[in-house]
């Protein structure tokens, strides 16, 4: 299980958190076009690779606050365990040996 | 009309028998008549210096615990007359809240040197002492409920307070006796 | 586009049959192999991007049902590698909403005939798929489903505990259980097939209509002209062919099959998805004599399992609630589906968990898939499966190929396109429980 | 039993003081404590201990250790137990799996006969036709799955589990595992050192005096280092973070325990494993690896046979010759791999009786014992994300490059003598003590509650062990003959190479082909096997056909154990011990567990209606707010408006998500100048708190709002009916209860009952005039009771959801997530006055306004059957007359004992939401009924004169 550092906690297990997906931005509800506003409410980028989200401290601190994670390797970008990267090989996929 | 009568969310009849010498290995106390408010001002106002409570950590003030578990917020924990009294002498300046939680929240208090073993039957915390030293505080799931804890060693002995929103009252009991059966002596 | 002759001529497979099996056991020779390792083309009337049983059915359905067969079917691992040989194979058609329930039901039937169709036993077992309901409102849920279904002609009907006992006795229907079986949601035609040998089947019969069958080819990028977008991707532009790891090739038109990976495959044309992708994780205990008779789901309890013919019990669960493309699996996984499942048949506690897996799953808003053409002229999708897409593979595949060769979208998949989500038309499946295989 | 078991010798575990009775197949045996299953049986002379999964073939020990697949048998109630690992205890009940009907007389056995046509894949190939008669077949098959049998009656495993925060953990507890977990500790590290088998030691147990000497020494100063050492335990799993899963067994009381370990450092000394060997004949009974025999002999005093030939490449097969002919076994003959020797082929029916060499020779024999190499369970190294190489001069796969916090020690990691491994598990040891110290450092550093840490953080330390050199060794996998690959699923060498002649293309798509390393031991024996094999008949190296994915867990974990003790935590109200003592039927509401009714909910419901009731709706969602920007707060959060709610009034108020769909409803009163209380359903409590709180922190942390969860501070009692104001009078002196003074839609705090800080107010989802009171909690029950005694005279009785929910359907008031679903936009509500476009911003405003414009969104409508006898089902759908398409469904319905008839909410299509349009309804049981839309939401009193009153 992922360590997640909340900035008030510090690290916890991501199952005292509750996870908040991509963070985005939300359009001025006034003026906003029904295409961007939908594109608001459902269109993601999901990228594999670097992806900023929104984490909330639900059984601690109660804190709102975003991290960057890797979402193919797992690392976030400010390292918080030392030692957690593979070097040399990227890790398993899962779909090759 | 009758006298009001106040009941704790433990109603099980196991209650007393879990309040047992203090030389036991644990034993496990329903506290929930404690009173306990939560104070809620900025970071940098002078109600939070009047307390002078370093965030994560627990204090005695007064006679009254001072628990800074979260940002902006504190509870304090106590006897209803020294609840009152500082509550009533808090230095508000600035936007400051407080609500009375005594009703809400049911606290039991898990003491003696093997409480960390119980402790870390049911939440992932570490009990290190180097983690949570004494009066050390912070939130976490306990049993799958969301708890506060608080660090509070009894004259040398390890002990732990836990409060949790009062309607788990006799669930949480339970499940904490539950925990704590292995080391019965 | 070109297409070929109607009447379409199939490359000779040797056909599968206990025959073939008892011959060669005598005179050991061997049989033919399931797929060729083609060569490596320039370019093709239509490329599909992901071998897994939505691509590959609708690269066979393209031959079979069009003769279009100069297609290939790119995948970067293995054929199955995603989440087609990785998904629990349940199979059912009892969807809360019409356009899902006509769409499903014609998969169920394609399924009956695979066998037949395909010459390769796909093992479909129809052995009832009961959703239980802990709850009134999802006895509530369940009736809702059990009446549209009933509407639409499907067998589908709420039962009581004692009939859910009747039918699954290591079911515990006692009341006085933190989560009482108050009745389900039953299913008859609901069941189980061979996930791999879907894939496979779908596999050998494309080849067998020339299809090339491209492995280890991954796409790095969705070739684009005209768009937008930097590099000519994006709206208003058209699709000319893709980058793979072994070389260009040219195309028309390109269908983005890859499901987990949908939105990184669709992000190479510059189109955005309504998509977060997230694991699906299952596990299998090892073998015991079989007693489950049918697949049972819980939504509350987030759990289903089913008992396979070599008799180990395969579990699923819902999706992990954080975005990822890794598919190491989690420890938390295997201990709520041990406790929840435990709720259910309290008898089955020293059964030990044999693996774990997990799979990547394409989830939508609405929990209906997005096909169909996109804002890329000739870049299609065939994605947003999320975790109930295995048994929607073969009309998927059938309704793509008609979309793609005819340049019109079918009616039985209008519902599920792309546009829905800027029109704010969302599909109706919201309502139904969290666990929706 | 005495001829097969061998004189009392240093290093046997068995205590023959203390004889054991047990049954196999209800035949009464007998064997000593510290015996496995395996070794009482062979001392007994049994050398089948089950048939294979499809060829129903006899089989016996092969490896005699956890992972021997021919030695999975029934325990009382527990099936598949490793028999060669289970200790034996006094009155078990052993008995054979896979048989029919019985272990040595075994019908399927007949399958050995069509194995030819029984190739890989074959049910893949057949039973197609006639399609009816696959289920027949399925069946067929089905009994075929091998295995043991649950019984579904057992009394449940006992099970637990606790978490645990150790710098290191050591997974294998032989002479490198030992001497790595000691150097940890003397370097500071707390350590966990987990150990499969039953004692410390690893290989040694099973070498020569000075070997075991070597681990006595280790193993005490192990446990004198204050290391925390388990047995009969195993690291199941290394997940992100090094969060590891061990399981333990065989602890009093309980059967087997989950501990959760967050890791500084992984140390994975897991040794390695012995491969068989591919030949005919080679899962004959009498087949063994030499681990075997030297475990059998050395460990639990047991002689396998009489006369052996010894396949041997290395010096555990030269060691098994020692120890056989010690045991008193002849040697047959010793076939040297190294020197190109070979053996061709084992023959014999039930067990080995000759045996076929490459020379030609046939010896007679009844052991043959093989030592051709090793395998590594690399299982943990993979879940860690590393990819191990082969090394083809040593025929193994080594580590390559795990991440930073899981180091390999011993002969996983490579080859060398005890001394050589020991010093090599220090090094480990050392390092991962240095490396656990920083990431304790680290952690300790970002928790603000932990010991503060002044000093730097240390470096990172370089990895500069020696390492352990790769012995070399001949490249032994398969014979010139073919034999079984995989064990546990029958699959031969021959299947194989016809999967890789069929176009199984890649060594994935051949195992689910052949279902090669899907059996219990996932491939710990027969992986490497089975890639050889591959390579073989491909053209390929080991290399490039690579291995299938390790996964999760590294040995079976029992359900029991990964569920621990069942924690579902259940919510209660103060009053809920009232209830049940008397007499309410139960109901779960999520976590809270509610009086349904108290018998007759129609009479519950005249009862509040002709007098007064009193109903316990503490789970009714609490929030207090205060601060000066309250107002703004549910401006943003409420569809309606807020701005001037005046202090001493409540109002209702809609919530919706971004996207427009209903979220939650409630009302909001106002108590102070900066104080409010607003509630939420009992099902949206957590919901809307969190996501007010998100609001506040991440789009406007300017507002200066505090937020205090106060549902259970606050048991909620509704006194509802005409009588509840003379009630409530004569509990309360200081709220005026006139109805000028305290109005439909006010709050007044006080004094009921003689409880203090009270919030009432006049509110009523029941149509009635009523207050809902709020107590703080620890006096909720006193005051219930209070209500119960002074309103006796009154006609006072409680009430429970179920009534409660006939008298708000009475009234038309719907239910979020009920009358409403996951797609409901704001409109469907009919409550276009509540829907202020014209406010600035609220949340989902752009979808509703949309919505609104379009209007072609469904509706809730009340309805009321034509026939009033008639109570449609909730969820029986409304369709076009004659037809089957659908218009919309019923989504409440109850027989309301007010009107004495059926009353409905609906959601419906714009198109027959109007007043006075007849519905057709679909009833579950097929029949088809009318229904009327009606003028209003409310079937009862649709003025509200009742509650106004
Ligand atoms: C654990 C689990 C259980 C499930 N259970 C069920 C169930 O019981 N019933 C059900 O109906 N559904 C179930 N599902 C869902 C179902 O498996 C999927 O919806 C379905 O398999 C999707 O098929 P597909 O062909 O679209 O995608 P996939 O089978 O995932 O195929 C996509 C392929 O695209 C390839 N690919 C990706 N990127 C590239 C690239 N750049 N270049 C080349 N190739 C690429 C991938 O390697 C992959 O093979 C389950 C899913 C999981 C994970
Ligand atoms: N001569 C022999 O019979 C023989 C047998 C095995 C190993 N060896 C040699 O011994 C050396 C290995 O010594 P070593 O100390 O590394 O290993 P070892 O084989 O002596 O001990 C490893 C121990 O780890 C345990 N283990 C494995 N995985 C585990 C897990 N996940 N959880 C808990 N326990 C686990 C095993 O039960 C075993 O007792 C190598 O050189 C090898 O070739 C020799
Ligand atoms: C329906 C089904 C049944 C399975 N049964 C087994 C099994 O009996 N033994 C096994 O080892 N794996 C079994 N698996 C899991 C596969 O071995 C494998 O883990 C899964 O397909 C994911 O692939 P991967 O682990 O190679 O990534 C099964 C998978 C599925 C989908
Ligand atoms: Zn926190």
């Amino acid at each position: 299980m992922l360590l997640v550092p909340c900035p008030v906690c510090g690290p916890k297990n991501a199952a005292e958190l509750t996870y908040r997906g991509e963070t985005h931005s939300r359009p001025d509800p006034n003026q906003a076009t029904p295409e961007e506003w939908r594109s608001y409410l459902y269109l993601r980028d999901n990228p594999a690779g670097w992806l900023r989200e929104g984490w909330f401290c639900s059984s601690g601190c109660r804190t709102f606050f975003t991290l960057e994670r890797n979402t193919t390797t797992g690392e976030l970008r400010e390292p918080l365990l030392p030692g957690n990267k593979v070097a040399g090989r990227p890790i398993s996929d899962g779909t090759e040996p | 009309m009758a006298d009001p009568v106040f009941r704790s969310s433990v109603t099980s009849a196991e209650t007393t028998s879990a309040e047992s010498t203090s030389a036991a290995a644990v034993t496990i106390s329903d506290v929930s008549d404690w009173s306990k408010c939560s104070v809620k001002a900025g970071e940098g106002t002078e109600t939070a210096k009047g307390f002078a409570v370093a965030l994560g950590t627990a204090a005695q003030r007064n006679g009254v615990l001072v628990v800074h578990h979260r940002q902006h917020e504190w509870l304090l924990l106590g006897s209803a007359a020294q609840v009152d009294e500082t509550i009533h002498n808090l230095d508000r300046d600035g936007f400051v809240s407080t609500v009375d939680l005594t009703h809400g929240r049911m606290m039991l208090r898990v003491s003696g040197p093997r409480s960390a073993d119980v402790l870390a039957k049911v939440c992932s915390s570490n009990f290190d002492d180097a983690f949570t030293p004494n009066r050390a505080a912070w939130g976490a799931t306990v049993a799958r409920v969301t708890c506060d804890l608080v660090r509070d060693d009894q004259v040398g002995v390890r002990s732990y307070l836990l409060l949790c929103d009062r309607s788990y009252g006799d669930y949480f009991f339970q499940s904490l006796l539950d925990a704590a059966d292995e080391f019965a002596d | 586009m070109r297409q070929t002759s109607p009447v379409i001529k199939q490359r000779r497979a040797a056909k599968y049959s206990l025959g073939g099996l008892i011959r060669r056991g005598f005179s050991k020779e061997s049989w033919p192999r399931v797929w060729r390792e083609p060569e490596f083309g320039s370019h093709y009337d239509v490329v599909i991007i992901g071998g897994g049983v939505h691509g590959l059915a609708t690269a066979y359905y393209l031959a079979a049902n069009h003769g279009i067969t100069n297609v290939a079917v790119l995948e970067k691992g293995y054929l199955g590698s995603g989440g087609s040989g990785r998904n629990t194979a349940i199979v059912r058609s009892n969807y809360l909403t019409p356009e899902g329930v006509a769409f499903y039901d014609r998969s169920l039937t394609l399924y009956n005939s695979m066998a037949r169709d395909l010459n390769l036993n796909v093992m479909f077992s129809e052995r009832g798929h009961l959703t239980l309901a802990h709850t009134d409102s999802a006895l509530r849920t369940m009736h809702w489903r059990a009446e549209v279904n009933k509407l639409q002609g499907i067998n589908s009907s709420v039962i009581d505990p004692a009939e859910v006992k009747r039918l699954t006795p290591s079911l515990d229907v006692s009341e006085n259980v933190r989560y009482p079986i108050l009745g389900a949601l039953y299913h008859p035609p609901g069941g189980t097939i061979r996930h791999d040998a879907v894939v496979w089947g779908y596999a050998r019969a494309a080849d067998a209509y020339g299809v090339d069958l491209h492995q280890k080819t991954e796409v790095l990028d969705v070739l684009c002209t005209g768009g937008d977008g930097p590099e000519g991707k994006g709206p208003g532009g058209r699709v000319v062919g893709v980058r793979t790891s072994r070389g260009d090739i040219s195309a028309p038109l390109v269908v983005n099959c890859t499901a987990g990976w949908a939105s990184t495959i669709a992000s190479m044309a510059g189109v955005r998805l309504p998509i977060t992708t997230h694991p699906l994780q299952a596990a299998v205990t090892e073998p015991v004599k079989v007693f489950l008779p049918t697949v049972v789901v819980s939504g509350s309890l987030h759990v289903y399992v089913s008992q396979t013919d070599r008799g180990e019990l395969v579990f699923g669960a819902s999706v992990d609630p954080m975005a990822t493309y890794q598919m190491g699996g989690t420890l938390e996984f295997t201990e709520e589906l041990a406790s929840h499942v435990l709720e259910l048949m309290p008898g089955i506690g020293r059964m030990r968990l044999l693996r774990q897996w997990a799979g990547l799953c394409d989830m939508t808003p609405d929990y209906s898939p997005v096909m169909g053409p996109t804002p890329v002229e000739g870049f299609h999708v065939d994605v947003g499966w999320g975790t109930y897409g295995f048994k929607a593979g073969p009309v998927s595949g059938e309704q793509m190929a008609a979309c793609v060769a005819n340049g019109r979208v079918p009616e039985l998949i209008a519902p599920f396109g792309l546009e829905r989500f800027s029109r704010g038309d969302l599909v109706g499946e919201k309502g139904a429980a969290a666990v929706g295989h | 039993m005495s001829n097969h078991r061998i004189p009392d010798a240093p290093g046997q575990l068995i205590n023959r003081d203390v004889p054991l009775t047990f049954t196999w197949n209800g035949r009464r045996l007998r064997g000593y404590e510290g015996d496995t299953i395996v070794s009482a049986l062979l001392a007994n002379g049994i050398t089948i201990t089950g048939r294979s999964m499809k060829y129903h073939r006899p089989r016996g020990p092969l490896t005699a250790d956890y992972w021997d697949p021919n030695t999975t048998v029934q325990v009382g109630d527990e099936p598949n137990v490793r028999a060669s690992h289970r200790l034996l205890r006094d009155g078990m009940n052993v008995s054979a799996q896979n048989v029919w009907p019985s272990l040595r007389f075994d019908l399927k056995s007949a399958n050995r006969l069509v194995g030819r046509f029984l190739t890989a894949g074959f049910y893949y190939k057949t039973f197609m036709k006639p399609a009816a008669l696959w289920p027949l077949y399925a069946r067929v098959l089905g009994t075929f799955a091998p295995g043991g049998v649950v019984d579904l009656d057992a009394p449940p495993p006992r099970n637990d589990k606790r978490y645990a925060h150790p710098d290191v953990v050591v997974a294998g507890g032989g002479p490198a595992g030992m001497a790595a977990a000691l150097a940890a500790a003397q370097a500071g590290a707390s350590v966990m050192l987990v150990e499969h088998e039953h004692q410390l030691g690893g290989h040694l147990c099973w070498g020569d005096d000075t070997d075991r000497a070597e681990a006595a020494r280790l193993a005490h100063a192990v446990r004198a280092a204050g290391v925390e050492v388990l047995t009969d335990a195993t690291v199941t799993g290394r997940y992100e973070d090094n969060w590891l899963a061990i399981s333990q067994r065989g602890l009093p009381g309980i059967d087997e325990r989950l501990i959760k370990a967050r890791a500084g450092v992984l140390i994975v000394a897991a040794g390695t494993i012995e491969r068989p060997y591919v030949f005919a004949g080679n899962d004959l009974p009498g087949v063994m690896t030499s681990g075997a025999v030297r475990r059998l002999i050395t460990m639990y005093g047991v002689k396998p046979g009489n006369r052996a030939v010894v396949f041997t490449a290395n010096p555990s097969g030269d060691a098994a010759v020692v120890a056989l002919e010690a045991a008193g076994v002849t040697i047959a003959a010793v076939v040297d791999g190294r020197l190109g020797g070979n053996v061709v082929a084992a023959h014999g029916r039930n067990r080995v009786r000759r045996v076929t060499l490459a020379d030609g020779r046939r010896i007679d024999s009844d052991l043959l014992i093989t030592a051709v190499g090793w395998t590594t369970p690399t299982s943990l190294l993979n879940m860690s994300g590393d990819r191990p190489v082969y090394d083809p001069e040593a025929a193994r796969f080594f580590p390559w490059c795990p991440p930073d916090n899981v180091l390999a020690t011993g002969g996983l990691a490579g080859d060398g003598t005890t001394e050589q491994l020991v010093a090599h598990g220090e090094a480990t040891g050392l390092l991962a003590a240095a490396r656990a110290g920083v990431v304790r450092h680290r952690l300790q550093h970002l928790t603000r509650r932990a010991e503060p840490v002044t000093t730097p953080e240390p470096a990172w330390p370089a990895d500069e062990r020696p390492p352990l050199p790769h012995g070399s060794h001949p490249a032994l996998f398969r014979s010139t003959t073919h034999g079984i690959v995989d064990y546990s699923e029958d699959v031969s060498s021959k299947d194989l190479v016809q999967a890789a002649d069929e176009g199984f293309d890649s060594v994935e798509l051949v195992k689910r082909f052949t279902t090669t390393t899907m059996g219990p031991s996932q491939g710990k024996l027969e992986t490497v096997n089975t890639v050889a094999v591959l390579a073989e008949a491909r053209g390929e190296t080991i290399e490039q056909v690579g291995t299938t994915v390790w996964r999760p867990p590294y040995a079976p974990i029992s359900l029991g154990a990964l569920a621990g003790r069942i924690h579902e935590p259940v919510r209660m109200s103060s009053i809920q011990p009232w209830h049940e003592a008397h007499g309410a039927q139960p109901i779960l509401a999520g976590q809270w567990i509610r009086p349904n009714h108290y018998g007759d909910p129609e009479s519950e419901v005249r009862n509040t209606r002709n007098r007064v009731g009193i109903i316990d709706i503490t789970p009714l969602g609490k929030l207090d707010l205060q601060g000066p920007d309250v107002p703004k707060l549910l401006n943003l959060l409420y569809t309606n408006s807020w701005n001037a709610l005046p202090q001493g009034a409540v109002r209702y108020g809609l919530m919706c998500a971004e996207d427009g769909v209903v979220l939650d409803d409630g009302v909001t009163g106002r108590l102070g100048p900066e104080h409010y209380l607003m509630t939420t359903t009992s099902s949206g409590a957590a919901t809307v708190w969190n996501w007010a709180e998100n609001w506040l922190q991440t789009e406007h942390p300017d507002w200066q709002v505090h937020i205090t969860p106060v549902t259970t501070g606050l048991t909620s009692i509704n006194v509802a009916g005409p009588d509840s104001r003379q009630l409530l009078e004569r509990l309360t002196n200081d709220i005026d209860l006139g109805p000028d003074a305290f109005q439909y839609m006010q709050v007044r705090t006080g004094t009921v009952a003689g409880v203090a800080n009270c919030i009432v107010w006049r509110i009523g989802f029941t149509g009635e005039l009523s207050y809902e009171v709020h107590v703080p909690s620890g006096f909720g029950l006193f005051v219930w009771e209070q209500l119960l005694v002074h309103g006796q005279d009154l006609g006072v009785a409680p009430f429970g959801l179920e009534a409660q929910r006939i008298m708000r359907l009475e009234k038309g008031h719907f239910i979020v997530g009920q009358d409403t679903d996951g797609l409901s936009k704001a409109p469907v509500t009919g409550l276009e006055t509540l829907l202020k476009v014209e406010k600035d911003d609220w949340v989902g405003k752009p979808e509703v306004v949309w919505a609104l414009s379009r209007g072609d969104g469904p509706r809730i409508v009340a309805v009321q059957p034509t026939d009033p006898t008639v109570v449609p089902e909730e969820a029986a759908q409304i369709v076009a007359a004659g037809t089957n398409q659908i218009l919309g469904r019923i989504t409440s319905s109850r027989f309301s004992p007010t009107l004495n008839r059926s009353v409905c909410l609906a959601q419906v299509h714009p198109d027959v939401a109007t007043p006075g349009t007849t519905l057709t309804i679909v009833l579950a049981n097929g029949t088809r009924t009318t229904a009327q839309v009606m003028e209003h939401h409310a079937h009862f009193d649709p003025e509200g004169s009742r509650l106004r009153g």
